[in-house]
């Protein structure tokens, strides 16, 4: 009898002591260290292995573990490219089909936890390793994205042909030679191609061909991914990415001290990166937390969630006063990307049907979409050519991205008659998520096709699923997609429209075929940059738009709000390792933020 | 205790012995009406024949649930009923009575053994056949409350039969159940009513309408009025009788008390551990108790009388399980009669068993042979299944 | 047993047992005892409120063209008046209900969305309710009521639906059944939103009440009222569908009502995962949305869906507190 | 009693079964195809077949060996069997996004959901059963009526809103708490105080009522009446009475949430970050990540049900009366 109530009461206890035992963990909660950066991740990582890394997320973090060849200047615009682990921008041939670059010499790989080389500094870096790393890029059993960089180099078909057949990923032979990357010695790579590629100089600023320790990947092996062994101005300290919380970089005690300075060369302090010991990366996978945590000083930037665009902004590009009295201040930069809702031109109505996708072009509102979901922090596309790039025309004349009701009206009787007098059935939109802003947004476009007569069927699905539909099966009608540019360079968006590209899980994704721009396209590809190939980029551009394979919705812009302590950032693309630029006020973050 | 035990036996034996008459040792309940004139046995065909009925429920043990035993409930019964007539079902709770009403109504299946009514085999009929056969057999359970259907108004569970059998419907149901309320002593307004606003003994009038509704020719009465006050015993008894008279319907009378049977049977058959162990016609049974189980169910029958006339035999010992019922005569380890005969019989006739903790001294014929059912000395047709009676 | 009791002379041919004016029935019973607890009515209102609104939804008085019409500025927060033929000469101030919750992203209204998404709601958890409701009572009454195989096979299926916690299951469920499309007597069927979710809600819920109905049947199919149907003739169908359910519907009752407040929690779950309800406003979805917009201080739509939810939840779980303690002969006398 | 264990541990393999019959049938023949998500944009048609090779998406039968897997040149994987006897060797698949066997996943993030968990539980059964207490002793009064009356709100407000009702006020307004986030190890601890307040707070009003009525059962027995009449003083007498027989509702009640001390609960870990299993289904919901939502279901399904049956054996041993059938 009497043991039951003393079993209660001694689980009371236990109770009890836990409730004190959590209160009194707040007294040992330590602040923000002083000499660490604080960054909030709201999307997931995929990888740090470079070779697989595709996604903006994980780049920008490999980006300060790595370095490639050549990089970007982080503060000059329009992008200028700078010589990191070359000393100098390529030597090309006439024919434009070699490339021989040169190596700094005396960088070292840095190896954090010394489990490859006990002494932690690694060898030096040499041409080698360069032609290691890219031959794993073309590695057919590497989940990576990135092969088609080297498309051009001699040897790299058969290389990968090599691999596949291979059927034991250990069998491979590493030293079987590429005939076109060469080591002519340890400091000088030449690069050979079949064709000319004037866009390499850019891929070899492209994290995935920053160069690899084969010592380092045959001692992790599949787990390289988490095990980065670079030369950047980080390192991994602490990575657990995997429990999605933190990574943690430090300094790389042996980095010289910026991208253009050769080892040994002595650099001002003030000038010596990277400026702050350490970065932690915080992941969280919901907005609304974060952004709490961002309110209460706790991060030092916020990149505003993809989802949540202007929601902390009030109307356009104006902060909230709340924010703008704890001294938040905002960073705004365009975006060389663009988003549009594709059609299929395989499918039977609306690919076949010219004016139909003009008139639905016509009858989006553009200006309030931007207004509505973006805040107004987006341009009104005039073509697939994004802002930032040398022929990007910001006044260009495109009538089908202009709101138009009328015309738009005009041409769907055109385009019932085309479909030999019937009304126009109904078209499916697909689109890659359910959550709040997709399903505004496909509300949005359903109310704007209403007004000329089409009627939109909405289908949420998850990403997976959109690509299976898209690239996969072909099977969607109209979707929505975007496009990052991989480098300034025009052929890099055009290539979406190559009819080569029509394939499974090829890039074309609207399935678009016109003889006549792939004519073009296969003439400006091997060109290098001239008043002649611009012409002709301006051309295909025409003819896209003219045929309207994509509704253009907006040229994003990016932004992000920073607290008044943190110094010399900058929205960027393309750059890797622009982190090191990063500096905080210690002064004003330890004030924290103004009350009031 | 142990001497007590003795004078005990010793009644019984002298009961054995003298073969002596002594009906008038035995009570009857002033507050029943006088017994008819017994009816001939065995006149003409019976109505209902029930032929070395078993049934026997598995028992599973182990893993994979084996069957590793049965309980035999009801181990090879047999008897007669004849049209219009009563027989009486005795015996302890647990000794399968209820089971073999049920069996012979087909709510529970039979393991072996043949029921005929009307000189037609009933467990071979299927479907609608079986279900216009249950027409004519109906029961009436013990238990008032569980009995009828919380859910359903007494019009609904009495005129229930007639709907399934699709004899009246409308207002000619309405009738029919009115006047079937009004023929076991209810008020017909009160067909709208549920269950659960009525007595016991009003239940029970529900439920023996509900039972003659289809006008059956043989009733299983399910020990009636074991769950009623004393008093409306009698009243639902004097129906039953008003009702067997008036409509010549053959009962099967279970009881585990005698006295209730006495005056309401022709035949009477006691039951032990699943078996019949002695059945005789009413007069012959009271009058001339042979099996010792018997002897004692008797001397348990209340007295009105309050002058101590007779010694109240406690039998030793609980019922055996029926899943491991007693070898030879199931009764022999309880049995007073087969002590006493062993305490006279050859040292070499006798075996010496445990039985609550006691050893005791019993026959070896009533340990290793089970006795047949056989004629005994007395009326013809009483039969009794022991080695030591005569 | 309480009949032991009864006075014998009470119990006289005549019956003079002192009966109430009018017939009770158990749900009779139940219904008076219902009736004594005045708050009863309280919430039978409102329910009957929230249904008379999802009534109304459904026809054009609440339709899309109201609930998706702009009724004022991006994200006004709620008031009672408001401007109208704003710019004309006719503008003026007057008292708009559209604006009494302020509005969404989109500037609709969010009480119009509200009041639509009572539809949605009570769609989703009625159906689902019944779906489970039928499900468990009828796979309850077979393995209850034939045993043997028919029971074993049940036993194992509950057993194994119940070894795999809820929440996996329906998740599970609902992220396979969303947007499928499937073929069935010569047509084809797409799952989108409302089907799939009282799929997924339904199809993982019944568990309960048939382990329940089981158990109960099991006891009943003993009882002699069950004896004495078979006795009379009484067919299997009959058995359990006048005898047997009639006595343990008081089971399905009372699942049924808490089914439904389970369900209206449980969208909003699905909606949060991204497998709720779409192209129209729901209470999940609306709360789904409310986490961004709390970045801006916009609480109204969350704080509308969730006093939407709560007031549902209150009312049902009240009333199926009432009806359990009213139906359910076990609990009779706690209370 | 041996007889029963082995009845026992051979009446969990058809549930077994019947969980991974399940689970195939929903994974392998309604849900969506993974390979896109493994492959992401640009894969060529020959490495995609290759990658539904690898994952065995290429030929869902029923059956498979191993022989003829390898006469068909395809893996011997994904097939029921041979998930079967995945099962049986606690062998799981890779997951598609983090590139680890989901059983080491698991390993890894299931005490982080029992380290929110359990607290939960403890706390939240500890002032269930003051509370039903203070209910049962005060029946009728006042304040049963406040805590029963308070119980029915707390249980109609949604969980999702409890949630950010807690991180906004009592994370972000107040700032008493960390809004969400975790660390390592015991610097972790003052990360679990919101959730943990949140989780009993959303989960306390269903386990008051739910004893109060069993404790209120147990107070109207005969034997309680008894032992007051005996005159064993009130406040002792409901104490002990009513504590022990609310005992087996308890340990009933907690074999029923063992698989969610496990699991963690999908909405709290994902708005507070929790690395747990629920954070981890949601975001292999979100990811298509079909090993992981296959592996966690039948993987924490099976886990519950050897739970199951080890409480099942440990009742019969402490209690052979208690025979669960």
């Amino acid at each position: 009898m009497r043991k039951v109530k003393w079993i209660f009461f001694g689980y009371l206890a236990v109770v009890g002591a836990l409730v004190v035992g959590i209160a009194l963990s707040f007294a040992s909660v330590s602040a923000r260290d002083p000499d660490t950066l604080y960054i909030v991740y709201i999307s997931d990582i995929k990888s740090l292995d470079p070779a697989e890394i595709s996604d903006v997320p994980s780049s920008r973090i490999a980006g300060n573990l790595f370095e490639c060849l050549y990089n970007y200047d982080y503060y000059k615009r329009p992008y200028e490219l700078i010589s990191e682990l070359a000393t100098a921008l390529p030597e090309i041939s006439k024919d434009g089909l070699e490339y021989t670059i040169h190596l700094r010499k005396g960088i070292h790989f840095y190896d954090p936890d010394g489990a490859v080389w006990p002494g932690k500094t690694g060898p030096e870096v040499k041409a080698k390793d360069f032609i290691y790393a890219w031959k794993r890029v073309l590695d057919f059993h590497l989940p990576n994205p990135n092969a088609a960089i080297f498309d051009a180099v001699v040897g790299a078909d058969e290389w990968q042909k090599y691999t596949e057949d291979t059927k034991d990923e250990s069998k491979i032979d590493w030293d079987r030679p590429i005939a076109g990357f060469e080591a002519t010695d340890d400091y000088t790579i030449r690069i050979k191609l079949k064709e000319p590629f004037p866009q390499l100089v850019y891929a070899l600023a492209h994290l995935p061909s920053a160069p690899m320790s084969r010592e380092a990947v045959d001692k992790y092996k599949k787990k390289t991914r988490q095990h980065p062994v670079g030369t950047g101005p980080y390192s991994l300290s602490y990575n657990d990415h995997l429990q999605q919380q933190r990574i943690l970089l430090k300094r790389n005690p042996i980095y010289r001290g910026g991208p253009m300075v050769d080892p040994g060369t002595p650099v001002a302090a003030k000038d010596r990166l990277p400026k702050m010991d350490r970065i932690q990366f915080e992941f969280f996978e919901e907005d609304l937390p974060p952004w709490y945590v961002f309110r209460e000083g706790l991060f030092d930037y916020h990149g505003i969630p993809k989802d949540a665009y202007g929601q902390a902004i009030r109307t356009g590009t104006e902060l909230t006063p709340e924010l703008v009295k704890q001294g938040v201040t905002l960073v705004k930069e365009p975006e060389p990307s663009i988003y549009y809702y594709g059609f299929n031109m395989q499918d039977p109505l609306v690919g076949k049907n010219k004016s139909l996708r003009q008139a639905m072009c016509m009858a989006f509102n553009r200006d309030q979409f931007i207004a509505t979901f973006r805040n107004g922090r987006g341009m009104r596309p005039v073509g697939p050519i994004v802002p930032g790039f040398p022929t990007f025309d910001p006044n260009l004349k495109n009538p089908y991205a202009e709101f138009n009701l009328e015309a738009a009206l005009e041409k769907m009787k055109e385009a019932v008659r085309v479909n030999g007098g019937e009304p126009i059935p109904t078209i499916r939109l697909l689109l890659p998520g359910s959550d709040t802003t997709f399903r505004q947004m496909g509300d949005f476009v359903q109310r704007n096709m209403a007004q000329i007569g089409v009627t939109l069927d909405v289908d949420y699905t998850n990403w997976a699923n959109f690509l299976e539909q898209v690239e996969k099966k072909k099977t969607a009608q109209f979707y929505q997609l975007g496009w990052n540019t991989d480098w300034p360079d025009e052929q890099n968006i055009l290539q979406l429209f190559w009819s080569k590209n029509i394939s499974e899980g090829g890039l074309n994704s609207s399935n678009y075929a016109n003889a006549e721009f792939d004519k073009l396209y296969e003439q400006a590809k091997v060109m290098s940059d001239s008043p002649e190939r611009r012409e002709l980029y301006k051309k295909m551009q025409a003819i896209v738009n003219e045929d309207c394979p994509w509704m253009g919705m907006f040229y994003p812009m990016d932004f992000a709000l920073q607290h008044r302590w943190l110094k010399n950032f900058k929205l960027v693309d393309y750059v890797h390792g622009w982190m090191a630029n990063l500096e905080i006020d210690k002064e004003l973050r330890k004030q924290g933020l103004p009350r009031g | 205790m142990q001497r007590s035990q003795e004078a005990q036996v010793k009644l019984l034996v002298d009961v054995r012995l003298d073969g002596a008459n002594q009906l008038s040792q035995f009570p009857s309940s002033p507050t029943l009406p006088a017994p008819a004139t017994p009816p001939p046995l065995n006149a003409g065909p019976p109505l209902l024949q029930v032929r070395n009925l078993r049934t026997w429920f598995p028992i599973k043990r182990g893993v994979f649930q084996r069957t590793v035993g049965q309980i035999k409930a009801v181990d090879g019964v047999s008897f007669d009923v004849q049209a219009g007539r009563t027989l009486g079902l005795v015996g302890e709770s647990g000794c399968g009575k209820t089971t073999v009403g049920r069996t012979i109504l087909r709510l529970i299946p039979a393991t072996t053994g043949s029921v005929t009514f009307k000189g037609d085999d009933f467990f071979a009929h299927r479907g609608e056949d079986l279900r216009h056969l249950r027409r004519q057999m109906q029961i009436i359970f013990q238990d008032p409350v569980s009995s009828l259907n919380p859910r359903m108004t007494v019009g609904n569970i009495v005129g229930e039969p007639l709907t399934v059998h699709n004899i009246a419907w409308g207002s000619d149901r309405v009738d029919r159940v009115a006047a079937l309320l009004q023929r076991v002593g209810l008020d017909p307004s009160y067909a709208s009513r549920y269950p659960h606003e009525f007595s016991g003994g009003q239940r029970q009038r529900i439920g023996i309408a509900r039972a003659l509704a289809l006008s059956p020719d043989f009733i299983v009465c399910d020990e009636p009025v074991s769950a009623l006050d004393v008093s409306i015993q009698s009243q639902i008894l004097n129906l039953l009788d008003d009702l067997q008279r008036e409509r010549k319907i053959a009962f099967l009378f279970i009881a585990h008390n005698l006295a209730v049977v006495e005056h309401f049977s022709d035949e009477v058959a006691v039951m032990y551990l699943g078996r019949i162990v002695e059945k005789a016609s009413r007069t012959e049974l009271y009058a001339n108790p042979k099996h010792p189980y018997t002897v004692a169910l008797l001397s348990a029958v209340p007295e009105p009388d309050p002058r101590p006339k007779k010694t109240r035999i406690v039998l030793s010992g609980e019922v055996p399980s029926p899943s491991k019922p007693p070898t030879g005569c199931p009764f022999h380890p309880r049995c007073p009669l087969t002590r006493e005969a062993a305490k006279q019989a050859n040292a070499a006739d006798t075996v010496e068993i445990t039985t609550a903790g006691e050893r005791v001294r019993v026959l070896r014929k009533c340990v290793e042979e089970v006795p047949p059912l056989e004629q005994k000395q007395g009326e013809p047709g009483h039969v009794a299944a022991c080695w030591v009676t005569r | 047993m309480s009949s032991a009791a009864t006075p014998a002379a009470v119990d006289t041919v005549m019956g003079a047992v002192a009966l109430s004016e009018r017939p009770r029935s158990l749900w009779r019973d139940a219904m008076a005892r219902l009736h004594t607890r005045k708050l009863n009515y309280v919430y039978a209102s409102v329910l009957a409120i929230y249904a008379l609104v999802a009534i109304i939804a459904f026809t054009p008085l609440l339709g899309k063209s109201v609930f998706d019409a702009q009724v004022g500025a991006q994200y006004a927060p709620p008031a009672f008046t408001g401007t109208v033929e704003q710019g004309t000469a006719n503008e003026h101030s007057t008292i708009r209900p559209s604006l009494w919750l302020g509005t969404d992203i989109a500037g609709r209204s969010v009480l119009y969305k509200l009041l639509y998404g009572t539809r949605v709601a009570l769609t989703v958890s009625l159906l689902a309710s019944i779906l489970s409701v039928v499900i468990g009572t009828v796979l309850g009454l077979l393995a209850g009521y034939y045993r043997g195989w028919v029971d074993a096979l049940i036993t194992w299926l509950y057993t194994t639906i119940n070894s795999i916690p809820w929440i996996l299951l329906m998740v599970a469920l609902a992220y396979a059944l969303k947007d499928r499309e499937f073929k069935m007597f010569g047509q084809e069927f797409k799952l989108v939103g409302i089907p799939s979710i009282v799929m997924a809600l339904g199809l993982t819920s019944w568990v309960g009440l048939c382990r329940l109905m089981r158990g109960e049947v099991l006891k009943h199919r003993e009882r002699d009222y069950v004896a004495a149907a078979k006795a009379v003739g009484a067919g299997t169908s009959r058995i359990i569908f006048r005898h047997i359910l009639p006595n343990t519907f008081h089971l399905v009752i009372i699942d049924f009502t808490l089914g439904i407040v389970s369900f209206v929690q449980a969208e909003v779950i699905l909606s949060f995962l991204g497998l709720g309800v779409k192209d129209q406003p729901s209470w999940g979805v609306m709360i789904d949305d409310a986490k961004l917009e709390l970045m801006r201080n916009v609480w109204w739509q969350f704080a509308g869906a969730t006093a939407a939810i709560f007031g549902l939840s209150i009312c049902l779980n009240f009333l199926g507190d009432a009806l359990r303690d009213a139906l359910d002969p076990r609990l009779r006398g706690v209370d | 009693m041996l007889a029963y264990v082995i009845r026992r541990i051979l009446m969990t393999v058809p549930i077994v079964l019947g969980i991974l019959l399940i689970t195939f049938v929903l994974f392998s023949y309604v849900a969506p195809d993974p390979a896109f998500t493994v492959a992401g944009r640009g894969k060529k048609p020959a490495q995609l077949r290759a990658i539904r090779k690898e994952m065995g998406l290429d030929k869902p039968v029923w059956l498979d060996s191993r022989a003829k897997a390898e006469q068909d040149g395809r893996e011997y994987k994904g097939h029921f069997n041979s998930q079967f006897f995945d099962v049986v060797l606690w062998r799981f698949p890779e997951s598609i996004k983090y590139h680890q066997p989901v059983g080491e996943l698991i390993a890894r993030k299931a005490p982080v959901s029992l380290a929110v968990q359990l607290p939960i539980f403890l706390i939240e059964l500890g002032l269930q059963l003051i509370l039903a207490l203070i209910c049962a002793f005060n029946r009728g009064r006042w304040p049963d009526l406040v805590v029963t009356f308070g119980a029915v709100l707390g249980m109609c407000v949604p969980y999702l809103s409890i949630i950010i009702l807690g991180q906004s006020v009592l994370g972000f307004g107040a700032g008493i708490f960390p809004v969400a986030g975790w660390d390592t190890g015991l610097k972790s601890v003052h990360f679990m105080a919101l959730p943990i307040l949140v989780g009993v707070a959303a989960g306390l009003g269903g386990g008051v009522r739910f004893y109060r009525t069993v404790m209120l059962d147990e107070v109207y027995t005969d034997y309680v009446r008894t032992a007051r009449a005996k005159g064993v003083s009130r406040n002792n007498m409901m104490l002990t009475h009513v504590l022990r027989n609310v005992f087996i509702p308890v340990v009933t009640q907690t074999v029923t949430v063992l698989p969610y001390l496990l699991l963690g609960s999908l909405l709290l870990e994902r708005m507070f970050q929790i690395p747990g299993l629920g954070g981890l289904m949601v975001e292999a919901l979100f990811n298509n990540d079909r090993p992981i939502l296959l592996a966690m279901t039948y993987g924490i399904s099976i886990a519950y049900c050897v739970m199951l049956m080890l409480t099942d054996i440990a009742y019969t041993l402490v209690d052979p009366r208690v025979r669960l059938s």
